[in-house]
């Protein structure tokens, strides 16, 4: 079998699903990588919920100003045409809908949609939810990067969430190292698969039932 | 002739006594009122409501704040430190010393706008049906389930700006904006540090936060020394 | 007796309660005509409910700006130290409690603190009602100012309103040409009286009963 | 390329059609999208709403649209025409073939901010008790009695403003911007005239209505002709 997708690449092939003229936020970690990835020549306007539409590439040491920072806490620079604005703007551009796309991570998707990213149960720790319960609300298109299985071999893709929700039937599509899955009225549809990886097995590491496309497609990307 | 500016870090925090809630701006390291934070350690008040987006910059910039233990509730987005270490802030959490009220960061600024307009509660569907809206009155709207929240003020508001005039405007750079303009309108007292007091009043149309919302300004440099916590 | 409060008069009355760093709305007609009179060397902002604080005179013809108008209407300049803001924002300020003052015109005021100022039943007219809510329901001190009579003599100052209310008990002081009026819980408390006008005269341009304070003074203005 | 720019005011009105609702900017006679308004008064469509401070520049810049009878209902904090005598609108309005809902000035901001803010309704103590609260919610916030208000949205939004880029961002002049930024919040279809179409990007901290909230933009002189109605 292909070995599965590094971070990188599932950062890549999200990024293959963005076009010209979109609102796109990325949470933190592995998300905003896709902006790395973001096709060549199409003018994506990327957000972030501490005050920006249009957020550039991260910084270079000598252009790097403190007080120009994503959410999180990157140095970043603006492309043309970004704007600045406060926090309940950025706030209600997502709850309002004017997003087209946000792309979080995840710990599990349930097959009705619901989501779980926030409360990671690392009981020695506090709470982090952040703006991840906006987003899943406000946006056109809520989409979960997020590896296939824990590291134990546990599934992400259940039938319910086991950890707190962060929002209930959000998720339209998840990419994972080992394929995308949509998530429709009627569960898990699987839209790629790794090469060499048979649909029993993608299914042996899932914990709900997922029907495939009549079509589905080979999940690759380039070497990075 | 107003003047709000103020001279010195004591002054600025004038009033801060025990029990009060404090609103502190700052994310991603932008808009954080270092100078205000470390005068706020200085200071003998206990028992105070801490509401930031994190306490990463409050406990960065202001350890003794939590390590003496003078916070009785935090209000936040992110209750959680840097690193896998346990901090004090968070020991205190889990020895139920310290009462956590974890908001969802749209809901959080807007309920601080609702708290200095005028608007005593709003319906969101942020946060409908997860652990944050229990005890919550639910209701639909155009098929999707809202859960109502309370507005938010606060006895002071402590800010980062960029640029101040002696009527209280402030002008950011950046993202420093953040949650200081939402700060500054439900806080009784909002203090804004800036980098540089203009002598002559800002641009009526480049302003980020209208002086009617700001009772003292204060000019300090960058106090973060290049190190972020 | 002496002649009753020009409009004028009524306006440089109202002015002589405002102090040094206040926040005031004055409301469309008679009430922006206390900015003509407000004591000279304090520093006074105006706001207004289009989006500034900090209005100043009205412009010069040469230095007329058709997109910077207050609420009427009116090209006026601003005073060092303003800011420019939208309507949300504007309307934040006055219902979250920012301005110290309101002065708005009236129909009529009740003993209760009532107001009417909005709809004045000219029925082949549409309604209008503009700020005059907010500011009544926002601001921490809610002046009115009026004719103490109507064009026929019918009284202003009421038992209770009959025209539609503006709001329910938020006036505590009231201007008119012949007496300053306090709403207290205990009703209408006279302040200031024309000279030469007897209570009892007073009582009888009234609709509800006048109670008088122990010292009241006499309300007199400059030539204007 | 992102290129929000168009070249006629038919293409800035595509698709503005019958039972279409349409907000339209102005306040003190700053803001109007006066060639907009002249646009909407040249388009077919009928069974308008209109939602508009007051309706004194529709009906001023484009007298046809009530004269004609176009509108089928207005929502507006001033529906009053100026001067002694009663308009087209008002006798429309009179004679019941029009629908007029008045709304305080500051719940009309706020509800169409809500409405683009994702905000379903909030509680406002603005017109409790008033003939303007009849038929609505009722709940007392800290011994003041409030009102339950709905957001508002719209099909498109008409703004004059002063310099736009392609992108859609905007920046006023003056106080041009009144209720621009809250009607862009809430409108489907965003759509300003401005001054100056810059070849370049606007400064990003200037900007007063982020063009994420813009679907096109048309440069026009000033139409007003130095009247005002």
């Amino acid at each position: 079998m292909t070995m599965p997708l590094s971070r990188d690449q599932i950062a890549w092939r999200a990024a293959q699903d963005l076009a010209e003229g979109m609102y796109v936020n990325l949470g933190l970690g592995m998300p905003v990588r896709v902006a790395n990835f973001a096709p060549a020549g199409e003018e994506i306007m990327f957000h972030s919920e501490n005050g920006i539409v249009g957020v550039g590439p991260v910084a270079s040491e000598a252009a790097a100003d403190p007080d120009l920072t994503d959410a999180g806490s990157q140095m970043i620079t603006l492309v043309p045409g970004a704007a600045l604005f406060e926090s309940s703007q950025a706030f209600a551009m997502i709850r309002g809908g004017h997003l087209d796309v946000t792309i979080l991570g995840g710990f599990e998707v349930a097959a009705n949609g619901d989501l779980a990213n926030w409360d990671a149960r690392a009981t020695h720790k506090g709470q982090l939810v952040g703006g991840a319960m906006d987003l899943v609300t406000g946006a056109k298109s809520v989409r979960v990067m997020m590896n296939h299985t824990t590291r134990d071999g546990g599934a992400r893709l259940l039938q319910a969430c086991t950890l707190p929700l962060t929002g209930l039937g959000m998720v339209d599509r998840v990419y994972t190292d080992l394929a995308v899955v949509d998530v429709t009225p009627d569960g898990f549809l699987v839209r790629e698969l790794l090469d060499g990886l048979g649909p029993d097995e993608l299914q042996d590491r899932s914990g709900a039932e997922l029907a495939f496309a009549e079509e589905y497609g080979v999940l690759s990307a380039p070497a990075l | 002739m107003i003047d709000k500016r103020v001279a010195t870090v004591e002054e600025a925090l004038d009033g801060l006594g025990d029990g009060a809630s404090v609103m502190v701006n700052g994310f991603g390291g932008a808009g954080v009122p270092v100078a205000l934070i470390r005068g706020l350690e200085a200071l003998p008040a206990r028992d105070l409501t801490m509401i930031s987006n994190s306490m990463r910059f409050i406990d960065g910039y202001g350890p003794a704040i939590f390590a003496d233990r003078r916070v009785k509730k935090v209000i936040a987005t992110a209750a959680r430190s840097r690193g896998p270490d346990t901090s004090a802030f968070e020991r205190q959490w889990l020895d139920g010393e310290l009462q956590v009220e974890m908001v969802p960061q749209g809901t959080f600024a807007e309920r601080m706008r609702a708290g200095g307009g005028g608007i005593p509660a709003f319906f969101t569907p942020t946060g409908a049906g997860t652990d944050l809206a229990v005890g919550k009155e639910v209701r639909r709207f155009g098929g999707e389930d809202c859960i109502l929240e309370e507005a938010m003020v606060a006895d002071f508001a402590l800010i980062r700006g960029q640029r101040a005039d002696r009527w209280g405007n402030i002008a950011f750079t950046g993202t420093q904006g953040n949650f200081g303009l939402v700060m500054a309108m439900a806080a009784r007292t909002t203090v804004v540090e800036v980098a540089a007091l203009e002598t002559r009043h800002l641009a009526p149309d480049a302003i980020h936060i209208p002086g009617i919302y700001v009772e003292r300004v204060i000019e300090r440099a960058d106090e973060r020394d290049g190190r972020t916590p």
